[in-house]
C-alpha cells in the first residue's frame, strides 16, 4: 500500500472542517480560539506535506509553518489577554454578550 | 514666493489664525480680528489702486501679479496665483465682509476664540480661491472654505442647527463631487495630444484643447458643481435652512462671499474654459436660473422668518448672477459680477441687521414683531436702506447691477434669451412685494410686542459694521462706472475673442 | 449756458436731503423747516432763471428763429453698458423741461412753506419726524427735477424710480398708522409693476434703436411731416435707418415698436394713475396733505404725461400707440369723474379729480396730430399740466387747511365753513372755478384747447371729453358746496371755532390762487409745441383769447355753467335732492361709491390668486418637493444603511459563515469548471 | 512501497488526528476540549516527524503543545465559573455549523480526490540538519528568511507589550 499525498491531506481536511464546525457553533470565546488553532494546524500540515511530497529539496513549506506557529503563538497570547480583559469587564466570555461596540 | 503680493491674502489670515491661537481673552481676540481684517481691506484697496495704475500704464495682460510655484510636480499641480479686475472686486468684497463680520460677532458666545478661528479659516479659503488660477489650488481652497461652515453652523448656530449644518455641508459636498469630476476631466484634456497636462487656467484656455464632445460633459459638471454653491434651482434648498441656522457673521460671510464663489467659479472655470459648450448648453441653465430668479422671489413672499425671506431673496438674486453669466456677452457678464458685489454687500447687511434684531427680540418671526422703527431707529433705517438696495433703488448697488444685467441680456441676438430676460425682469416687482411686506410688518405699524419697547438701539460696533456696508452699497450705486470699467476690462481682452463676443 | 446753475438746481435739493436726513435729528424743528424751505426757494429762483433764460434770452443755443431747440447743458457718463448704450446723468433743456422746472419748483416751494404750518398742531407742537419730512420732500424734489431734465430715457427711469421711492416714504410718513403703511406699499408695488413695463419698453426700444438718448430717439423724422425736430448737441446719425428697419418686426399682431411704446406708456399709466393702475392714488391720500398736493396732484403723477410728451415724436410714428393712449385716457377720465361724484373724503374727491384731469392730458396728447393746428393737442396737454398743477395744488392745500382746522377728512364733518375760514373759502372757490373751466380762470383755456384738439381728432372723443368736463364742474362744485355751504356748521361744546390757518399756510393759497387766475393767459403756443415751432406770429396778453376756437369754447362754457348750476341746486342748501338722485340710479351710485370695486378686484388678484395660488404653492413645493427630494435622498441613504448594517453585526461567526458560503460556492464553481 | 510499520504508524496518527479533532469541537467541557486539542497537536507533531522535519516537530511540541495549550488551560481556569463548562448548543446553530463543515469537506474532498497529482508518492529526501535551518533563517538570499524572522521577532515583542497592556489591571 502506497501512502500518497492524499492520505495526509484527508485527515488535515477533516481537522480543518472540525475547526470550522467548532468556530461556527461554539459560544465560548476560548472554545472559538481552540477551533481556530485547529484550523491553523490543519493548514500547517498541508504546508509541510506539500513541501515534502512535491518539493523535497526546498524548505519553503517548512519555514512557512515555522512562522505560522510563531504567529499563532503570538496571536493566541494576545487573544487570551483580550479574553481575560473582556471577562473582567463583562463577567463572561460568551460572544453573544459582547454587544457594547455594536453599531 | 513672498515677493508676490497676492500671497499675503492667504498669509495674513494665517497669521491671524496664529494670533487667535495665542490670544487669551476677548480683547486680544477682537484686536487680532480687527487688525487682521483691516489689514486685508488695506491690502485689497492697495491692490486695486496698483492694479488700476498698471492698467493705466498700458498693461494688457489678462492676469496681473501672476506667480506659480510647483506643488506636486508629477501631476503638474502648482500654486498659481493671478488676478484681474473681477478677482480684485471679489477680494475687495471679501475683505469688507470679513471686516464687517468681525464687528458683527463682537460678542459671540460661547467659545469666541474657536469661533474666530474657524471664521478666519473660512476666509483663508475664500481669499485663496479668488487669487488662484490653478484648478487644483482653487478646488482645495474651495473645500477649505466649505468645511468650517459645518462647525460654525453646528456649534454656534440656532434652531435646528445640526440638521441645517449637515444638509448644507452634504449638498455642497455633493456639488464638489461634480466639480472634482469636472476638474479631473478638464485636466486630462488640458493639452493637445502629447502635450504637458496642466491645471493652470490660463494655459488651459490658451491650449483650448478640450474637444466639443468632452465639453458637453464637463461643462454641466463644473457648472452644476459651482451652481450648487450659487444656489441654482433645484439645488438651492441648503440655502434657506443653512442661513436660518447660521450665526450672524457666518450668514454674512456665507451669503456675502461664499455664494459668490459659485458664480465666480461658474464664470472662471465652466465658461472660461469651455466656451463652446457654454454657448450650446446655455439654454438649459438659462431655464433653471430663470426659474431660480422668479421662484426664489415668489417663495420669499410668503415666508415669515426673516432669514428665510432673505435666503430666498438670495436664491433669486444669485440666480440672476448665473443667469447673466450665461448670456455670454460683455455687458451682461459685467452685470453679473456687479450683481455679485452688490448682492454680497447687501445681503451681508441684511443678515447683520437680522442678527442684531434677533439678538434683541429673540424672534425672527415677522408676525411677532412690528413698529421697530420707533424702538431701534438706527437699525430700522439701515434695514430700509438694505431693502431699497435689494429691490433696486437707483443710487444703491442693486439697481446698477440689475440694470446692467437686463440691458446686457436683452442685447442678445437670440429671441429666446430676450424673452427669458423679460421673465427675469419680472422679479423686480416680486422683490418689491416681499421687501415692502417685511419692511411694513417689521418696522412700521404699531409696536406689536410691548416687551420690545425696552430694547435698545445699535451699539457702536454694530453701527460700524452696518455703516461700512451701507457706504459700500451706496458707493457702487453712485459710481457704477468705476466698478463697471474695472470688471469690463477682462471681457474686453482675450476673453472676448474666446467667446467670439462683440 | 453756464452749467453751474443747472447743477445747483439738482444739487441743492440733494444736499438738503443729505443734510436733513443725516443731521436732521440734531437740529431744532424751526431750523430744519427754514433750511428746507430756503433751499427750495433758492432752487426755485434758479429754476426761474433757467427757464427765463431758455425761453426769452434769444441765445442761439436755445432758439433759432422761431424754433425752440433742445439743449444739453451737461451730460456726464454714469454707467456705460456698451459703446452706444450709456446711461448719462445730464440736463436737457427744452420747452417741456423748462416748463416742468418752473412747475415743480413753484409747487415744491409752496408746499415747503405750507408744511411749516401744517406739520404742527394747533398748539404749535411739531409733528414727530418733522425733519425727516423735509428731508423726504427735498429728496422728492431732487428726484422729480432729475426726472424732467433727463437727457436719456434711462436717466428718466432712474429718477422715475427715485420719485417712486420718495413717494413711498412720504405716503408712509405716519408709519405707525397701518393704513398709511399699506397705502405706501400699495403705491410702490403698483407703480413698480408699471415700471416693469417701462423697463421692458426701454429694453426693446434700446435694442432696436441702439440708443437711450432722447435727442437721438425723438429726432427721427415723421414720414410726410415737414417739421423736423431740431437737434442740438449729440448727433442723431443713423437713427432714421434704425427706426425704419426696426419698425418692421411684428410681435403678437403689433410692430415691436408699438409694443415698446405701449409698454413705456404702461410706466406712465402707473405713475399717472391711469385705469387700471390707478388704485394706488386714492389710497396715497394717507400721506400728509402737503405731500398729496406736491406729489399726488401736481408733479409726480404727471410724470406719465411728461414721459409721453417727451417721446411724442416716437409715438407719432406709431399712431396705434397714440390711439391706445386716447382710449385709456378717455376711459380713465370718465371713470374717475363718476367716482369723484360720490366720495365723502374730500381728499379722495380731489384724488379722483386728479386722475380725471391727468387723463385729460393723456387724451390731449393722444389726439394730437401735427396736421391739426400744429399739433395743438400736445400744447394743450402741456398747458393743462401747467394750469392743473397750480389749481390742483391750490385745492389740495385748501383741503389741507380744512383738514388741519377740522381734524377730519370727511365733508360730513365740515359743512358751512365759509364764514369761519374766508381765505380758504375764496381760494378754494377760485380753484373750483379754474378746474371747472370758467373763463377767465386758468383751467378754461387749457381745457378748451384740449377739447379743440379732441374735436380735431374725432367727434366721439370731443363729446366724451366735454361730458367729462361737465362732470368735473359738477363734482367740484358739489364738493365746494358741501364743504362751505349745505348747512350751518355746528360747534360742539369745548371746541374752538375753525379759523384760517397761520400765514405760512395761507400765503401759498393766495399765491397759487393768483396764479390760477392769470395762468390761462400765458401764450403757451409760443413756448411749448411738439416740434418747437411757435404757433403764433406775435404774442400779447390776449393771445390765448384771440386764438380761441369760440365754437368749442362756448359749448364747453355752457356745459360747465350748466353743471355748476345743477350742483348749486342740489347742494347749496340742505335738501333731499341728492337722496332722490341716489334712489334714481342705485346701482350706479353704489358702484361709484365703491370705486367700481377695483380695490376688491385687486385684493382678489393679489391675495387670492398671487399669494394663495402662486406664492404659497411655490413655497410649499420648495419645502416639500424640492427640499423633500433632497431630504428624501438623505432618508433613503439612511434607510439603506440601517438595512445593511445588520450584516456588519460584529458577530464573527456570522462573518465566517457567510465567508465560507462564498468560498464554497467559488470552490464548487472552480471544481465544476475544471472537471 | 512503504514499510508496514510506517503504514501502521500512519493509520494510528491519522485516526488520532481525526478522532481528537472531532472530540475537540464536540466535547462540552472546555477543559476537555483543550486537552483534546493537545492530543491533536501531538499527532500533528508526529506527522512532522514522519515527514522527516524533526526540527519542526520539536517546535510544534514545544510551542504549540507546550506553550499555547498551557496558556489555554490557564485562561480557562481564570475565566471559568462553576456551571460554565457545559454549554448547550442550539440545534439551529449546530445544523448551520455542520452544514458548513460537511459542505466544505465534500467540496474540498472531492476536489482532492478528483486530482491525480494527489496520488504522488513520497520522494526521497536527505536529512535536514540544523545548520541548514539556521542558514536559511539567517540569510538574505533566495530561499532565506532573515526579514520574516525579524518581522516575527518584532511581532512577538509587540505581542508581549500588547499582552501586558491589555491584560494589565487598571
Amino acid at each position: 500500500m502506497e501512502i500518497t499525498l492524499l492520505y495526509y491531506l484527508i485527515p488535515s481536511l477533516i481537522m480543518f472542517c472540525c475547526g470550522v464546525y467548532g468556530f461556527l457553533t461554539r459560544k465560548n470565546m476560548i472554545a472559538i480560539l481552540i477551533s481556530l488553532e485547529l484550523m491553523l494546524n490543519a493548514v500547517d500540515i498541508n504546508f509541510v506535506v506539500f513541501n515534502r511530497f512535491l518539493f523535497p529539496g526546498q524548505m519553503e513549506g517548512m519555514f512557512f509553518t515555522l512562522f505560522a506557529i510563531a504567529i499563532a503563538a503570538a496571536e493566541t497570547a494576545l487573544a487570551i489577554a483580550i479574553i481575560i480583559n473582556v471577562f473582567r469587564a463583562v463577567k463572561g466570555i460568551d460572544v453573544r454578550d459582547l454587544t457594547k461596540m455594536k453599531f | 514666493m513672498f515677493s508676490n503680493v497676492l500671497i499675503y491674502f492667504v498669509v495674513i489670515p494665517l497669521i491671524m489664525l496664529l494670533g487667535l491661537a495665542l490670544s487669551r481673552n476677548m480683547k486680544q481676540i477682537r484686536t487680532v480680528a480687527v487688525v487682521g481684517s483691516s489689514a486685508l481691506i488695506a491690502l485689497s484697496v492697495w491692490l486695486l489702486v496698483d492694479y488700476l495704475q498698471l492698467r493705466a500704464a498700458g498693461e494688457t495682460a489678462e492676469m496681473l501679479y501672476v506667480g506659480s510655484w510647483a506643488w506636486f510636480k508629477p501631476l503638474n499641480i502648482n500654486l498659481a496665483v493671478g488676478v484681474d479686475g473681477i478677482s480684485i472686486a471679489m477680494l475687495l468684497l471679501s475683505s469688507i465682509i470679513v471686516f464687517a463680520g468681525s464687528f458683527a460677532s463682537w460678542k459671540i458666545e460661547p467659545l469666541p476664540r474657536q469661533f474666530f478661528l474657524w471664521l478666519i479659516l473660512l476666509s483663508v479659503g475664500v481669499f485663496g480661491f479668488f487669487i488662484s488660477i490653478d484648478l487644483f489650488t482653487m478646488f482645495m481652497f474651495y473645500e477649505v472654505a466649505l468645511i468650517p461652515m459645518y462647525l460654525l453652523i453646528g456649534v454656534w448656530g440656532s434652531g435646528n442647527k445640526e440638521y441645517s449644518a449637515m444638509k448644507l455641508t452634504l449638498m455642497l459636498m455633493g456639488g464638489s463631487a461634480f466639480l472634482m469630476l469636472g476638474i479631473i476631466g478638464i485636466y486630462y484634456h488640458s493639452a493637445p495630444e502629447g502635450g504637458q497636462l496642466t491645471m493652470n487656467l490660463l494655459e488651459i484656455s490658451r491650449n483650448a484643447s478640450i474637444d466639443k464632445g468632452w465639453q458637453y460633459f464637463l461643462f454641466p459638471m463644473t457648472f452644476v458643481g459651482f451652481g450648487v454653491l450659487g444656489a441654482m434651482f433645484p439645488f438651492h434648498t441648503w440655502s434657506p435652512d443653512g442661513h436660518a441656522s447660521a450665526p450672524t457673521a457666518v450668514s454674512m460671510l456665507h451669503a456675502g462671499v461664499l455664494m459668490k464663489l459659485g458664480g465666480y467659479g461658474c464664470f472662471r472655470v465652466a465658461i472660461y474654459l469651455m466656451p463652446e459648450a457654454a454657448n450650446d448648453l446655455a439654454w438649459i441653465f438659462l431655464i433653471l436660473t430663470g426659474i431660480s430668479v422668479v421662484y426664489g422671489a415668489f417663495s420669499a413672499c410668503v415666508q415669515t422668518d426673516l432669514k428665510y425671506i432673505n435666503a430666498y431673496s438670495s436664491v433669486s438674486h444669485c440666480g440672476l448672477v448665473l443667469f447673466a453669466i450665461l448670456m455670454l456677452n460683455t455687458t451682461a457678464m459685467t452685470g453679473a459680477i456687479m450683481q455679485m458685489l452688490s448682492h454680497g454687500l447687501m445681503t451681508a447687511l441684511f443678515f447683520a441687521l437680522i442678527g442684531m434684531i434677533y439678538g434683541r427680540t429673540h424672534t425672527r418671526d415677522i408676525r411677532q414683531m412690528g413698529g421697530l422703527m420707533k424702538i431701534m431707529p438706527f437699525l430700522a433705517v439701515c434695514y430700509v436702506i438694505a431693502g431699497m438696495a435689494s429691490l433696486g433703488l437707483p443710487g444703491l448697488s442693486g439697481f446698477v447691477a440689475e440694470m446692467t444685467i437686463f440691458v446686457g441680456s436683452f442685447q442678445h441676438t437670440d429671441m429666446f434669451h430676450r424673452v427669458f430676460t423679460i421673465v427675469a425682469c419680472c422679479s423686480i416687482v416680486i422683490t418689491a412685494v416681499y421687501i415692502l411686506r417685511v419692511v411694513g410688518k417689521l418696522l412700521f405699524g404699531p409696536v406689536q410686542d410691548e416687551h420690545h419697547r425696552t430694547l435698545t438701539d445699535a451699539t457702536w460696533w454694530e453701527r460700524l459694521s452696518t455703516i461700512t456696508l451701507i457706504i459700500c452699497v451706496a458707493a457702487i450705486g453712485c459710481f457704477p462706472n468705476f466698478f463697471s470699467d474695472l470688471i469690463k476690462f477682462t471681457f474686453n481682452t482675450s476673453f472676448a475673442q474666446l467667446l467670439g463676443m462683440n | 449756458m453756464d452749467p453751474i446753475i443747472p447743477i445747483l438746481i439738482l444739487a441743492i435739493p440733494l444736499c438738503m436731503f443729505l443734510v436733513l436726513g443725516l443731521f436732521g435729528n440734531k437740529m431744532s424743528h424751526p431750523i430744519a423747516g427754514i433750511l428746507g424751505t430756503a433751499g427750495m426757494g433758492v432752487t426755485m429762483v434758479l429754476a426761474y432763471i433757467t427757464a427765463f433764460t431758455y425761453f426769452f434770452s434769444g441765445a442761439p443755443q436755445f432758439i433759432d428763429g422761431d424754433v425752440h431747440l433742445q439743449n444739453i447743458v451737461f451730460n456726464q457718463d454714469w454707467l456705460q453698458f456698451t459703446d452706444s448704450l450709456v446711461i448719462r446723468l445730464g440736463f436737457l433743456l427744452d420747452p417741456i423741461s423748462a416748463l416742468m422746472l418752473v412747475v415743480i419748483t413753484t409747487i415744491s416751494f409752496m408746499v415747503h412753506l405750507y408744511s411749516n404750518g401744517y406739520m404742527r398742531d394747533h398748539h404749535g407742537v411739531w409733528e414727530t419726524g418733522f425733519q425727516r419730512f423735509y428731508a423726504f420732500l427735498s429728496l422728492f424734489s431732487f428726484s422729480m427735477l432729475g426726472l424732467v431734465v433727463a437727457t436719456n430715457i434711462f436717466q428718466m427711469y432712474i429718477f422715475w424710480e427715485l420719485v417712486g421711492a420718495s413717494s413711498y416714504l412720504l405716503i408712509g410718513f405716519y408709519y405707525t398708522k397701518p393704513s398709511a403703511v399699506s397705502a405706501s406699499k400699495k403705491a410702490f408695488i403698483v407703480t413698480r409693476f408699471a415700471d416693469l413695463g417701462f423697463l421692458i419698453g426701454i429694453l426693446i426700444l434700446s435694442f432696436y434703436t441702439g440708443t437711450f438718448n432722447f435727442t437721438d430717439l425723438t429726432s427721427a423724422p415723421v414720414a410726410g411731416m415737414d417739421g423736423v425736430y431740431q437737434v442740438s448737441g449729440e448727433t442723431a446719425a443713423g437713427i432714421r435707418n434704425i427706426f425704419q428697419t426696426s419698425a418692421a418686426p411684428i410681435f403678437m399682431g403689433g410692430s415691436v415698436m408699438t409694443w415698446a411704446l405701449v409698454l413705456i406708456f404702461m410706466g406712465g399709466m402707473g405713475k399717472s394713475a391711469m385705469l387700471p393702475l390707478h388704485i394706488w392714488l386714492p389710497d396715497a391720500m394717507e400721506g400728509p396733505t402737503p405731500v398729496s398736493a406736491l406729489i399726488h396732484a401736481a408733479t409726480m403723477v404727471v410724470a406719465g404725461v411728461y414721459l409721453v410728451a417727451r417721446l411724442f415724436p416716437l409715438y407719432l410714428m406709431e399712431v396705434t400707440s397714440l390711439d391706445i393712449i386716447v382710449v385709456v385716457g378717455a376711459l380713465t377720465a370718465l371713470y374717475a369723474a363718476i367716482v369723484a361724484c360720490t366720495q365723502v373724503d374730500i381728499k379722495r374727491v380731489l384724488a379722483f379729480s386728479t386722475i380725471s384731469q391727468i387723463a385729460f392730458m393723456m387724451v390731449s396728447l393722444g389726439v394730437a396730430r401735427p396736421e391739426f393746428h400744429h399739433g395743438i393737442g400736445y400744447m394743450a396737454g402741456m398747458f393743462h399740466l401747467f394750469t392743473h398743477a397750480m389749481f390742483k395744488a391750490l385745492l389740495f392745500l385748501c383741503a389741507g387747511a380744512l383738514i388741519h382746522a377740522i381734524g377730519s377728512n370727511d365733508y360730513t364733518d365740515m359743512h358751512g365753513l365759509r364764514k369761519y375760514m374766508p381765505v380758504t373759502h375764496i381760494t378754494f372757490l377760485i380753484g373750483c372755478l379754474a378746474i371747472a373751466g370758467i373763463i377767465p380762470f386758468a383751467g378754461f383755456f387749457s381745457k378748451d384747447e384740449i377739447l379743440t384738439a379732441c374735436f380735431g381728432n374725432s367727434m366721439v372723443w370731443y363729446i366724451w371729453m366735454s361730458f367729462v368736463a361737465g362732470l368735473t364742474a359738477f363734482y367740484m362744485f358739489r364738493l365746494y358746496y358741501l364743504i362751505f355751504w349745505w348747512k350751518e356748521h355746528k360747534i360742539h361744546e369745548g371746541h374752538h371755532a375753525p379759523h384760517d390757518q397761520p400765514w405760512t399756510m395761507t400765503l401759498p393759497l393766495v399765491v397759487l390762487a393768483a396764479i390760477s387766475c392769470v395762468a390761462g393767459f400765458v401764450p403757451f403756443g409760443n413756448l411749448v409745441t411738439w416740434n418747437g415751432h411757435n404757433m403764433f406770429d406775435h404774442v400779447s396778453f390776449l393771445t390765448n383769447l384771440e386764438n380761441l376756437d369760440w365754437s368749442v369754447a362756448v359749448i364747453s362754457l355752457l356745459v360747465a355753467v350748466a353743471a355748476i348750476a345743477l350742483a348749486t341746486v342740489m347742494y347749496k342748501k340742505e335738501n333731499p335732492m341728492p337722496e332722490r338722485m341716489r334712489r334714481l340710479m342705485p346701482n350706479l351710485w353704489r358702484w361709484s361709491r365703491n370705486r367700481f370695486y377695483w380695490d376688491e378686484l385687486y385684493m382678489f388678484i393679489t391675495h387670492k390668486i398671487i399669494f394663495n395660488l402662486i406664492c404659497r404653492p411655490i413655497a410649499w413645493f420648495d419645502r416639500h418637493i424640492i427640499d423633500g427630494s433632497m431630504d428624501g435622498m438623505a432618508y433613503l441613504a439612511q434607510r439603506a444603511s440601517y438595512a445593511i448594517r445588520g450584516l456588519q453585526s460584529g458577530n464573527i461567526q456570522m462573518y465566517v459563515w457567510v465567508y465560507l458560503i462564498g468560498a464554497l460556492l467559488l470552490g464548487a464553481v472552480t471544481v465544476i469548471c475544471l472537471i | 512501497m512503504e514499510s508496514v510499520g510506517s503504514i501502521i504508524m500512519y493509520f494510528i496518527i491519522a485516526v488520532a488526528i481525526i478522532v481528537f479533532s472531532v472530540l475537540t469541537v464536540t466535547t462540552r467541557k472546555i477543559l476537555r476540549s483543550a486537552t483534546y486539542l493537545l492530543f491533536t497537536l501531538f499527532a500533528t507533531a508526529a506527522v512532522y516527524f514522519m515527514m522527516d522535519y524533526e526540527f519542526l516537530g520539536a517546535v510544534q511540541i514545544a510551542v504549540y503543545a507546550g506553550g499555547i495549550v498551557v496558556l489555554f488551560v490557564f485562561s480557562i481556569l481564570l475565566t471559568s465559573r462553576p456551571g460554565d463548562n457545559t454549554e448547550k448548543l442550539a440545534s439551529r446553530r449546530r445544523v448551520l455549523g455542520l452544514t458548513a463543515a460537511v459542505a466544505m469537506l465534500l467540496v474540498a474532498g472531492y476536489s482532492l480526490v478528483s486530482r491525480c497529482s494527489m496520488f504522488v508518492s513520497r520522494p526521497e529526501m536527505g536529512e535536514i540538519d540544523m545548520q541548514q535551518v539556521g542558514t536559511a533563517l539567517m540569510g538574505t538570499g533566495y530561499g532565506q528568511y532573515l526579514l520574516p524572522f525579524e518581522a516575527i521577532s518584532v511581532l512577538l515583542l509587540a505581542c508581549i507589550i500588547g499582552g501586558i497592556v491589555v491584560a494589565r489591571k487598571r
